[in-house]
């Protein structure tokens, strides 16, 4: 038994499926934005999965694939510093996490 | 079943025995030595005597006095090891048990980086690192970087008032000196090229520690140029080290007096000494990268390495795995005399107040290393051909 | 407040107290009306229940006349108040009654010195053994000597030597030493208790308190004599040497010997009772209390109490929790209904018997009563009727003299099952083997006893000063009594029984504390209503000639019936 | 990469993925997603990814999960751990993520490239894969503008933070 | 009334903060320099060195209990000490001595008389507030036992440790 690509894929598919899942069906915040990284985390995955695959003719991976994940972890580190801070300054404001709970757009 | 014939197992079984001997024939006796070392050295600043005689305990078997062991008191470490095994373990109520349990477990994850250390040239042709990978700077990193949860989830999981500010104290420290410290090494990982540890151990080796460059390239212009950087580099490297060990004077989380020695204040016992021994092992790794980054690590001018080359010629003479072994010893007293010199440090300076902490490493060391990282880049840039 | 205050209309005379004019009722005793101005007179032989004889010297007082022109009318001062002629000898104020026009001064230079004399005359024979005596702590002679007596003594020769730990009666000790004269035990004798045994002997220095030569001091109210004694002369034989009172928590409550209900302190330390003291209340006992009353406590520390639930191996369960043998008695007595008798005490207070009252309604119970018990009335604070709550009993319906029907009920078939409470059933006209043909025997008592030996679950409760409650005395008057010790082992409170007992038979009840008790008794008894515990108060409330709830008053909601 | 280790990380992996989103404590959410994460990061040094798997394990691990505990504890939220879901949303959100699921498993069944095997690596003898020298060329020399970008978006969120994060708005 | 403290103004090379760091590291290793040497010698090695000789006259250790030259308690049980002790550490249990003793005419003894050494705070308050000199704070500091029940000294061991204790105590002098 080989491991293939469609391994990695697979697994990072149903990895973005729990993520997805848990964005849908959970109402806190905080453990929806967890469940975001989640997916981008998928993505990530295949990515590298891509890139080992792919191998050049100079007989190494491609790696503007890591690149690529590079910028989206550096992305997602500023994407969760922003969204934490707005979390913070929406519980200052409505002392709640739950979506349901905020559903004005002006407070 | 070619999968598990497919393993390496005798890679594996080996670094696991390089795991094994290093860890508990190195590292933990270098820890429990070190909280002795602690004592007797903050005595001696304090004008005290330290423990000085535990020893076998002869008594037990009826004698009148115990026997004492060379220096008296070499044997407090293992008597403390003992207390602390014996001592009732209790769980008080209300606590998150699981996180409770698992933080302790946490508190010796520091433990793990130094297997990306090298701390020896070679022994019998072996790599004394146990784990040589292409990125161990940044795995360094990776595993200090999670040794916080310990601290945290102890603070959260102990329910408790006191605890809890000790753990989002330390939270906030941590974040705050690991930039810091993870910048300032980026000027040296710059000179040398590579994030590979021991081959910033060579390249010292072979061209001059980063704060010592009498050989080798080091005698260029541009090494001594870049000293000045490196310098900069050193001081906020140590220091966030301190502050990234909680030792005095950045002991936030702990902080007796406020918090009532914060985080592990519910803790007793075993689980109490895991964090105890976990903060003296994060010391020592703090020492052994300050020592590779910038002491040139297992190298001494003169002796040659575990395969005889470079060093005096007469040395070279020498069985070698003699040599390998005096790269070992050398890079471990380097280790040591930092050691100790973060014991003076503790017992010479106030701790900080915690704004003060904050402030020094978000205003000034931070800035400071960011600013370092294109001084050096500066120096690079117009002095290399 | 002087007897006769009550009677006849009384004629009010002024006095001026240390500058300040005041007026009392013409008989006051200067003394008296001392203390009513908050002006503490320091003095020994004085008791006010008793006659004054004015021998101790130590309450003497500046007091003077309304100075009279020549012709007999009183001189007007510039205030407007008549001047006053001090009299240039101090007066004892015990003896004196007050006047129109009197002046006293309680304070003045003359008095402290006269006090510090006395004093100081007081001591000279009187040894230094305040570390061993009982009445350190709550000596007269001690507190007056720190108030009013000298640092030092100036008395260089011998002391007079005379007997100690002389045996006066059974249970009163005398230590001659110790006393100083004041003769309120030979007046208590004489005027009180009517049995003149005590008196003075020998002369001068050498006189002392004896006994009549071949008497003893055996009256029943022998040991007021401590009470009252002011020094450590007379001592209780029961109390000496075991605790200093200082340690003594004091509770207030009552005596539960008869029906009359005396007011009492009891003073414990670490749950144990050291002694019973009289409380002053002048319309129960006043100050007096009888000795088989007061030393009637040590069956509350009996070893032989009973400590944890039993149940008779045929229901099961040889080591019941309390819940467990709740419920196998509520079972057993379910099973029973209708042919229920409940055996009730006249020492229950009124909240056990209204539960018990409801207990029985809720069973269906044919029959319900107290055991009666009487003895001889003294004519002095004994009663006859030895039940302390009978009053209780038969406002709440429990008392109804059915108690021979019994006894013909368990004969005949008709009783299947008793409830005992806190009573021996062969004290009521049953046999051992009545006992022993029962379906049913529940028992709730403090010790072994027939009954229990018999029964079928053992309930163990609390005595009476290890609960709260209320009982009302023959006279009609309603008191509390007060919890001064903890109940041994698993013991628990006789109402939390019975509560938990209606509980498991009829379901909830809504009763959480003994004061909820209450409020569902008084809302279901006219006589009590508007009453709750905190209002009877340390004194109690005559039931009598109360004033009833006025129109704004709310009357607490009715608990649902069980 | 061997199938046993594969199969290990990518099974924890998925099991702690699962454990963050039915967890209802935050905390047990945020301990599970790290442990998720230091397996997807075993999976990246399988992929030979060293350089991406360290970053994950400082990023990820190290930082911007201390920052997601760090604001739970802070927050203090004990109400979630008593609401219920909701379970039309449970049950209509498990439907959509298997379909997704479903979705992806019958695409790679016709992905013929995805079938093969891992490709060996041509290395100069007695060399490593130096990727971090790879993946560092690759970034500033071909894809120098979107690092720039990214630079100034760092910049942009820093500043962001800490407008957002002051008390008063003015 | 509230006092501001005047902040100092602080030179450059203290806003460095280093060199101070320095100065500090310098008085700390001259310390540690004259231990090593055994220049500083202040500890006194316990259990071989001891100070018993040199112990003052105040010196608060044990409580004990004595007796006079008559080999008579002098404890009456009058329980002050037990009402004074800040942490509860004596229990007391008075008796009347029996008739026909020979000190019958002193009336009352302690039964029992326990100190808890592991509570007891040495503040010598009984002793203070003891009417009949009875009991002493000795120099005894070693107390030491095994269970908590060795802790707590009964009244045997109270008067082995204090012994007698010379000196009238008039009230119990026949002749005065």
């Amino acid at each position: 038994m080989t491991i293939t690509l469609n391994y990695y894929l697979l697994v990072s598919g149903l990895l973005f499926a729990i993520g997805f899942a848990g964005v849908l069906l959970r109402r806190n915040i905080i453990t929806i934005f967890m469940c975001l990284e989640l997916m981008l985390n998928a993505a990530n995955l295949s990515l590298v999965a891509f890139s080992r695959f792919n191998v050049g003719p100079d007989g190494l991976p491609n790696f503007n694939a890591q690149v690529l994940v590079f910028f989206i972890i550096t992305v997602a580190a500023a994407e969760v510093a922003v969204g934490l801070a707005i979390i913070v300054a929406l519980f200052r404001a409505r002392q709640t996490t739950h979506v349901e709970d905020i559903a004005s757009l002006k407070f | 079943m070619d999968f598990i014939t497919s393993i390496p197992w005798a890679l594996i079984a080996w670094s696991v025995a390089k795991a094994v001997f290093v860890i508990f024939l190195v590292v933990l006796p270098m820890v429990s030595y070190t909280v002795y070392a602690e004592r007797r050295v903050s005595a001696a600043i304090q004008d005290r005597v330290g423990p000085n005689r535990t020893g076998f305990p002869t008594t037990l078997l009826g004698f009148k006095k115990d026997m004492q062991i060379i220096l008296g008191g070499l044997g407090q470490p293992i008597a403390d090891a003992v207390k602390f095994i014996l001592k009732e373990d209790f769980t008080p109520g209300g606590v998150k048990k699981f996180y409770f349990w698992l933080a302790p477990c946490l508190a010796m994850l520091p433990l793990v980086s130094l297997a990306f250390v090298p701390f020896g040239s070679s022994l019998f042709g072996e790599k004394m690192v146990i784990a040589d990978i292409n990125v161990s700077v940044l795995g360094v990193f990776a595993v200090t970087g999670v040794g916080v949860y310990a601290i945290v989830l102890a603070g959260w999981a102990s329910n408790s008032k006191y605890p809890f500010l000790g753990g989002i104290r330390s939270t906030s420290q941590m974040i705050a000196y690991e930039l810091s410290m993870g910048m300032s090494i980026i000027p040296v990982l710059m000179a040398q090229g590579t994030m590979q540890m021991s081959h910033i151990v060579q390249n010292q080796a072979d061209n001059g520690w980063t704060l010592l460059p009498l050989w080798g390239h080091g005698l260029s212009l541009q090494s001594w140029l870049l000293l000045i950087p490196f310098g900069i580099s050193f001081i906020i490297f140590a220091i966030s080290v301190f502050a990234e060990t909680n030792r005095l004077p950045f002991d936030m989380p702990e902080s007796e007096s406020e918090l009532v020695s914060g985080y592990h204040t519910e803790y007793s016992s075993m689980k109490f000494a895991l964090f105890f021994l976990g903060e003296y092992t994060a010391m020592i790794v703090g020492s052994s990268l300050i020592v590779v980054f910038f002491l040139g690590g297992w190298h001494m001018p003169g002796i040659p390495d575990g395969d005889g080359n470079g060093g005096l010629a007469i040395l070279r003479e020498l069985p070698h795995w003699i040599l390998g072994l005096v790269n070992i010893t050398c890079f471990f007293g380097k280790v040591a005399a930092l050691l100790v010199c973060f014991i003076w440090v503790r017992w010479t300076l106030p701790r900080f107040r915690f704004d003060q902490v904050m402030k020094l490493g978000w205003l000034y060391l931070f800035e400071i290393a960011l600013a370092n990282i294109i001084l050096t880049a500066a120096i690079i840039a117009f002095t290399s051909k | 407040m002087s007897a006769a205050a009550t009677t006849t209309p009384v004629q009010m005379v002024n006095v001026q107290i240390d500058g300040v004019w005041m007026q009392f009722p013409k008989g006051t005793r200067v003394i008296e009306a001392c203390k009513q101005a908050a002006k503490l007179i320091p003095h020994y032989c004085y008791h006010p229940k008793l006659t004054s004889p004015g021998n101790c010297r130590m309450c003497l007082i500046e007091m003077g006349t309304p100075k009279m022109t020549p012709d007999r009318k009183p001189v007007i001062g510039a205030d407007g108040k008549p001047e006053i002629a001090w009299i240039p000898r101090p007066q004892i104020s015990c003896a004196q009654d007050v006047s129109e026009g009197m002046g006293v001064r309680t304070n003045s230079p003359m008095v402290q010195e006269c006090r510090k004399g006395v004093m100081e005359f007081l001591l000279i024979n009187h040894p230094l053994d305040c570390p061993i005596c009982d009445q350190a702590g709550e000596c007269k002679l001690q507190e007056f000597s720190v108030e009013h007596g000298n640092a030092n003594s100036r008395f260089l020769e011998r002391k007079v030597k005379k007997p100690k730990s002389v045996e006066l009666g059974p249970r009163v000790t005398l230590d001659a030493e110790r006393c100083i004269l004041c003769t309120r035990c030979i007046r208590f004798m004489q005027e009180v208790a009517k049995d003149d045994v005590l008196g003075i002997v020998d002369r001068g220095s050498f006189n002392s308190i004896a006994c009549h030569p071949d008497r003893k001091l055996d009256h029943n109210y022998s040991l007021n004599t401590v009470d009252i004694c002011p020094v450590g002369a007379l001592t209780s034989t029961d109390f000496r040497f075991k605790m200093r009172v200082w340690f003594l928590k004091e509770t207030p409550t009552i005596d539960v010997n008869c029906g009359t209900g005396s007011n009492i302190t009891i003073g414990t330390r670490e749950n144990r009772i050291y002694r019973i003291t009289p409380r002053d209340n002048d319309a129960v006992n006043g100050p007096w209390l009888p000795d088989s009353h007061r030393l009637n406590f040590k069956f509350v520390a009996d070893p032989k109490r009973l400590t944890a639930p039993e149940v008779r191996p045929q229901l099961g369960e040889s080591k019941p929790g309390w819940q467990q043998a709740i419920n196998l008695a509520a079972e057993a007595l379910k099973k029973n209904s209708g042919k229920v008798a409940i055996l009730a005490s006249g020492r229950a207070t009124n909240e056990e018997l209204f539960l018990v009252s409801r207990l029985a309604s809720a069973l269906k119970a044919s029959v319900v009563d107290i055991l009666p018990r009487t003895g001889e009335a003294d004519g002095m604070l004994i009663a006859a009727d030895r039940n302390p709550n009978t009053t209780g009993a038969k406002l709440l319906g429990v008392a109804t003299g059915k108690l021979a029907e019994i006894a013909n009920g368990i004969r005949s078939g008709s009783i299947t099952a008793l409830l005992v409470f806190g009573e021996d059933a062969t004290n009521a006209g049953l046999t051992a083997d009545d006992l022993a043909e029962l379906d049913a025997l529940v028992a709730m008592d403090i010790l072994p006893s027939a009954t229990t030996d018999k029964a079928h679950v053992v309930l163990p409760s609390s005595a009476w000063c290890e609960k709260r409650g209320s009982m009302i005395n023959l006279k009609n008057r309603i008191q509390r009594l007060n919890k001064a010790v903890i109940a041994p082992g698993s013991a628990r409170d006789d109402w939390e029984i019975l509560r938990d007992l209606i509980f498991a038979i009829s379901g909830s009840n809504g009763l959480h504390s003994i004061e909820d008790v209450f409020k569902a008794m008084a809302s279901a008894t006219p006589t009590l209503a508007g009453l709750t515990l905190s209002r009877i108060g340390d004194l109690g409330v005559d039931l009598n000639n109360r004033e009833l709830p006025s129109a704004g008053h709310v009357v607490p909601p009715t608990l649902p019936t069980l | 990469m061997n199938p046993l280790l594969f199969g290990l990380f990518a099974f924890l992996m998925l099991a702690f993925g699962v454990s963050v989103v039915v967890n209802r404590n935050p905390v047990a959410s945020a301990l599970s997603l790290v442990v998720s994460f230091l397996c997807l990061a075993a999976l990246y040094v399988g992929l030979d990814a060293y350089l991406i798997a360290s970053v994950q394990v400082v990023v990820y691990a190290g930082a911007v999960m201390v920052l997601f505990l760090f604001i739970i504890m802070l927050l203090d939220l004990k109400a979630e751990e008593r609401r219920k879901f909701n379970k039309l949303a449970v049950g209509g959100g498990a439907l959509v993520s298997l379909a997704f699921a479903a979705q992806v498993i019958g695409v790679l069944g016709k992905f013929p490239k995805g079938n093969q095997p891992f490709p060996t690596l041509k290395l100069p003898p007695d060399e490593t894969l130096n990727d971090i020298q790879k993946v560092g060329e690759s970034m500033f020399s071909q894809h120098t503008l979107p690092l720039q970008i990214v630079g100034v978006l760092i910049l942009v969120a820093t500043i962001g933070v800490i407008v957002i994060s002051k008390r008063e708005l003015k | 009334m509230a006092y501001v403290v005047p902040r100092p103004e602080l030179t450059l090379k203290e806003k460095a903060y280093l060199p101070s760091i320095i100065s500090g590291l310098k008085i700390t290793f001259g310390h540690f320099k004259k231990m090593l040497q055994g220049k500083t010698k202040v500890t006194m090695q316990y259990p071989e060195e001891k100070w018993d000789a040199e112990l003052p006259e105040y010196y608060r250790g044990a409580p004990t209990l004595v007796k006079d030259d008559h080999d008579r308690e002098r404890c009456v049980a009058c329980q002050l000490c037990e009402f004074i002790c800040p942490p509860r550490a004596i229990t007391i249990t008075p008796e009347e001595i029996p008739a026909g003793e020979r000190f019958e005419k002193v009336e009352k003894r302690p039964a029992e008389f326990k100190i808890d050494m592991i509570r007891c705070i040495y503040c010598g308050m009984c002793e203070e507030v003891c009417p009949e000199q009875a009991i002493y704070l000795r120099k005894d500091y070693a107390i030491t036992g095994i269970t908590r029940g060795e802790m707590v000294h009964d009244k045997k061991k109270l008067y082995e440790l204090g012994g007698v204790f010379k000196g009238l105590v008039h009230k119990w002098n026949p002749e005065k």
